[in-house]
């Protein structure tokens, strides 16, 4: 086993990736750049390196800066979380070139995986289940027309070279298919100076639903289960839980197979997660594969029992999976929120700045994956991720009734979170009857803007810091005895 | 003692009565209300407001304290008081006369000049805050007077980013 | 659905208690005494009423004060936590004749179960296996020589009327049993003035095995399992988990089955414990029903995904039991260390006191279920557990680890506890290999001293504060901002 | 600078060199360290010592303060410095001349009266903390000059409950 890990990544999952290693007995290395001197995922491991400024280019995305800092400290592996390095195939070799263990899959399969057609290809033939397309786009409308009919309706018409949109349209009957090929391909030619288009299956309402798989270096494959992803805004994902409500047994294990499948086609080692959009008939799509440790890895955690950061390290160290499929048996039900710096009452625009009050809930079921602390300033430079809530319960109605409760509980000022958004989510009919399609959002939460809270209560508190704040000098003193701070010293602090 | 509180940009009347150390009563519009301190745990501060007891997060930003309840923050400040920092946090409105980001953020790019023409809903600029860009646009049309950003510098909400004459008014 | 339930305690099981009930959208009633008015509990609860003065018998025993505050809050439940008044039939009684549920049992079963004798008949005539012995005393040397052929060897010579090990002999040969009888007799003659002995099989090295049991008013009773309670210290339990290493599948059903065999012949409704010896032979015995939530619960929370406060609250509300037996199916290990008040430096004496630091550990699979917070006095009249430290993982080594590194990073000061004591446990050698018997801390641990942490970084860290702590007006002053806290004020907190 | 610092009873001798703001090196024995300060968080200071990073909590009793290090407290004082509480908080040793209790407790009885001539390892109170009883003994052969405590009261080490005169010395 490493006696020593270096972690290429910085806030929440470093600290999380940090925790494993430290039950493990490995030892940590962190790496900080500019702007997280000060954080938390700086101070929490055993020892931590300067890599650069604050840019992403001089430090955490500076594969030669955080290579010399592995072979500062002599550690013997990277984890490189997710973002950042994590799918970077170059970084992966150059690890490998440098004999340091890189904590995910080999090189090849990474950039493999990260091309989309190479992908596709691969799982195509591996018989695992693609969207249902012409792979040669280069037809002529005759030969377009045929592929619709194998294809079915509706359809997406797809110009080559496009994208935002452009030169995209949804068909739904046969008959529509010349308008709709001649306006794409017009509108393509136009927009890209390319008027080639090609067809594609049209999913309606999908949901996203991944599968979570190890493998180790001995052909050993085994999957842990489902997540749901579909709750998203601006294709992030918000809101994530497993099991899905939409899986019956029966399809459970036929995605979980299939999943195993497009691994094994890849040559797949280490812990990954493969995508795939499932439509309301129950039939599902590959989509891609994550080549690293996902941000909602917690759910699949909570319900399995499993360490997936553990495993990464075992399995990176050479160590065969002890695991069969029949022994990973997942119990109840979790759920995840993300939790964003944002600013809900300002169409949740990037909200960084220094956190002045932070209580996170906690109790039975209740995680909290984080990655800042009270006082702790929040970059502007780096993705907008502060923490992870997750709850797991006996099952899903109980899951929804301990997140609901831990959002209300979840107290942080001085950055903006969506934590009401959230909780109304979490709270709507829709969500309750597991109506969870990718359009959830656009669909339930168009115009959606934060109830205030009692105003009446908040003037009270308001007055009730002035009031007591204000004699905590006075009459606070003569309580206070050395060493020990009264209620209202501490308060103190942020009414300074 | 009188508060005129401005709670989430409402004015709220408070009429105060401090009744022991540990107490006071309030009346805001018919209602009565009566509060007490009851400790602080954990950096939450523990109130009972007639009987119903709360936790309540508090924050202090610059001029004012976000008071957060059931998870819920909320802007509150003293109008009638001496403003303690630099101001009120929080723009009334959406501050659209003016060339400033919405959020801290760093400056990516300027697209536009000093002395320059600009028409009202013309990209000058474009910010970047936590991955995320977002342009700010020309409130009018005008001249431009002055640049006070450029690129990789890092800016707040009301600073302005690009200075506008307007032109023919 | 109850609207509001009252807790009839304090502490941690207060704290948790509550949790349960706000997620269930329940309002919660805390009272509390003199030396209660900041604790945790209290401020956790929706509403707080005071019932008197510090000593129990002025406030939590006080059974009529305590249905006084139900009353006067409109309280349709009492949950009476553990200890106090949680398996005091009167109390139960009482509560039933003011129209209050009162959570647990009915009265004549905590009763039946409170009087050992009647529990074991009551266990006996249910066919329940008891510890062998004679169940009448009053026979002579010569029936005595019969009943012990019967019981076996080793026996127990007990006096009927004794206590604290006088008159008491293991008597491990048939040859040995006359001048035992003899000389126990004598020696419970002199201390009792009654000479009357008994037999009873006895048990060696056992362990404590008890097994959760859910029952509902309409006879559907489960089990949820197994947890081994065997490290004790003082005859208190210091260290739970679950499963047992004991165990076998075959005996975990076997043991699952006779505690709700024996549930059922008690007519048992609620959530409850039947506590087993369990011997090296893997034979187990009735040793008692705990009629009441129990301090070790959530080892079982944790491997079932059940809340076990949520069964209580909904069985007492004549809500039906959902779970079959075959939908409980445990996942993983738990382990719970017991957060007592304690000086280890000090023969683990009671050590009351402000907190003056505090920073419990957190992370995937931990649980803190906890009573106190930094700044609370620990009040010198109740008892002395402040929190529970629970890990939950893959398999028992991984939560052996998991616990270890929990305990390295556990943060109290101002107040003693037994967290290095603790960790030592955890990682030695018998309690790795499961060789947990009631002897356990006798055995391996009977003259355990704490080791000094490093001297050196000790008085650096000393040194850090004084250095750093003293700057906090002059230096910190310049990059303080108003309402944010510099970290430097925050410590001068802890120096002034 | 030098330290002469008490930890949990041994003198543990520092000289301590000032480097910057946020550094000082420091020389125990032969052993030299150099020290950073990292920052707080949650209540924790976060040290570097020689390259290794460390979360340290503090609490500060009379008299020193407890530092917690890998959950282990552990008690320094500075012997050279002014005590600014009620002086040490641990005795050095068991105080076993003297009929104090050995944690804050309340006293559940007292068996002997003023004059009584008590004998050594004779039984003289009972206090209790935490629902646990302890007894406190004679220390020594002699005769009650005073009782200092009654039934219910609160005691803390260091209070003498029962003041014994030696007799025959």
């Amino acid at each position: 086993m490493f006696e020593k890990i270096l972690i290429a990544n910085r806030g929440e999952i470093a600290v999380r990736i940090i925790k494993t290693c430290k039950e493990m007995g490995i030892g940590t290395v962190a790496v900080y750049s500019d702007a997280d001197s000060k954080s938390l995922h700086r101070m929490c491991a055993d020892e931590a390196v300067h890599i650069g400024g604050t840019a992403p280019s001089e430090s955490y995305l500076n594969a030669d800066r955080i290579i010399g800092a592995a072979k500062k400290t002599g550690a013997g592996a990277i984890h490189p979380g997710y973002g950042f390095l994590a799918e970077n195939a170059d970084f992966a070799r150059l690890c490998e070139d440098s004999g340091i263990v890189f904590i995910g899959p080999p090189p090849q399969v990474i950039s493999d995986l990260g091309d989309k057609t190479v992908a596709r290809r691969i799982m195509a033939d591996g018989g695992v289940p693609v969207i249902p397309g012409a792979d040669n786009s280069f037809s002529g409308p005759g030969e377009l027309a045929k592929q619709a009919d194998i294809i079915g309706y509706p359809l997406l018409v797809k110009a080559s070279c496009g994208g935002g949109g452009k030169g995209m349209r949804v068909v739904r009957h046969k008959d529509e298919l010349a308008d709709s090929l001649a306006s794409a391909s017009s509108e393509a030619k136009a927009a890209f100076g390319n008027g080639t288009v090609y067809l594609e299956r049209y999913i309606e309402r999908p949901r996203h639903v991944e599968v979570q798989v190890l493998a180790d270096r001995f052909g050993n494959t085994v999957h842990l289960f489902e997540r749901e992803c579909s709750i998203q805004r601006r294709h992030q994902k918000i809101v994530e839980e497993t099991p899905s409500t939409a899986l019956t047994q029966e399809l459970r294990e036929e995605m979980g197979k299939a999943a195993v499948q497009a691994a094994k086609a890849a040559g797949y080692v280490n812990a990954g997660t493969v995508e795939f959009l499932l439509d309301e008939s129950g039939s599902f799509y590959f989509l891609e594969v994550n080549t690293r440790l996902q941000v909602e890895h917690p759910v699949t955690e909570m319900v399995t029992g499993i360490d997936i950061v553990r495993k990464q390290i075992e399995i990176a160290a050479g160590r065969r999976l002890e695991l069969s499929q029949a022994d990973i048996k997942p119990g109840g039900h979790a759920i995840e929120c993300r939790i964003y710096a944002e600013d809900p009452a300002n169409g949740f625009a990037p909200s960084p700045g220094r956190i002045a009050c932070f209580r996170p809930p906690d109790g039975p079921g209740i995680r909290h994956d984080c990655g800042v602390y009270a006082g702790f300033t929040v970059p502007v430079e780096y993705d907008p991720i502060l923490a992870k809530l997750v709850v797991h319960a006996e099952n899903r109605q109980i899951a929804i009734e301990r997140m609901k409760n831990a959002l209300s509980g979840y107290v942080m000022a001085g950055v903006g979170t969506a934590v009401p958004f959230l909780r109304d989510v979490i709270d709507s009919k829709p969500f309750r009857k597991g109506e969870t399609f990718t359009d959830f959002i656009d669909t339930h939460f168009p115009q959606w803007q934060p109830s205030i809270p009692d105003r009446d209560v908040a003037a009270l508190a308001f007055i009730a810091c002035e009031m007591w704040g204000e004699v905590s000098g006075a009459k606070g003193a003569e309580t206070a005895r050395p060493g020990i701070p009264t209620p209202w010293e501490t308060l103190g602090h942020w009414r300074l | 003692m009188e508060y005129n509180l401005n709670v989430e940009g409402e004015t709220v009347a408070v009429s105060v009565q401090e009744e022991d150390r540990d107490r006071f009563s309030a009346r805001i519009g018919d209602r009565e209300y009566s509060v007490e301190k009851i400790g602080l745990m954990d950096g939450l501060l523990i109130l009972s407001v007639n009987g119903k007891q709360t936790g309540i997060g508090i924050g202090d930003p610059d001029g004012g304290r976000d008071v957060v309840i059931n998870g819920c923050p909320c802007f509150v400040n003293d109008d009638s008081m001496q403003p303690r920092g630099r101001g009120g946090r929080r723009p009334a409105g959406k501050a659209s006369n003016m060339v400033t980001p919405p959020m801290p953020a760093v400056v990516v790019r300027v697209m536009v000049n000093e002395g320059d023409t600009v028409s009202e809903g013309q990209p000058v600029a474009v910010v970047s805050a936590m991955k995320m860009e977002t342009t700010l646009y020309a409130p009018f049309g005008g001249r431009v007077v002055s640049i006070n950003a450029a690129e990789g510098d890092k800016v707040s909400p009301g600073d302005i980013l690009v200075d506008i004459e307007k032109v023919g008014e």
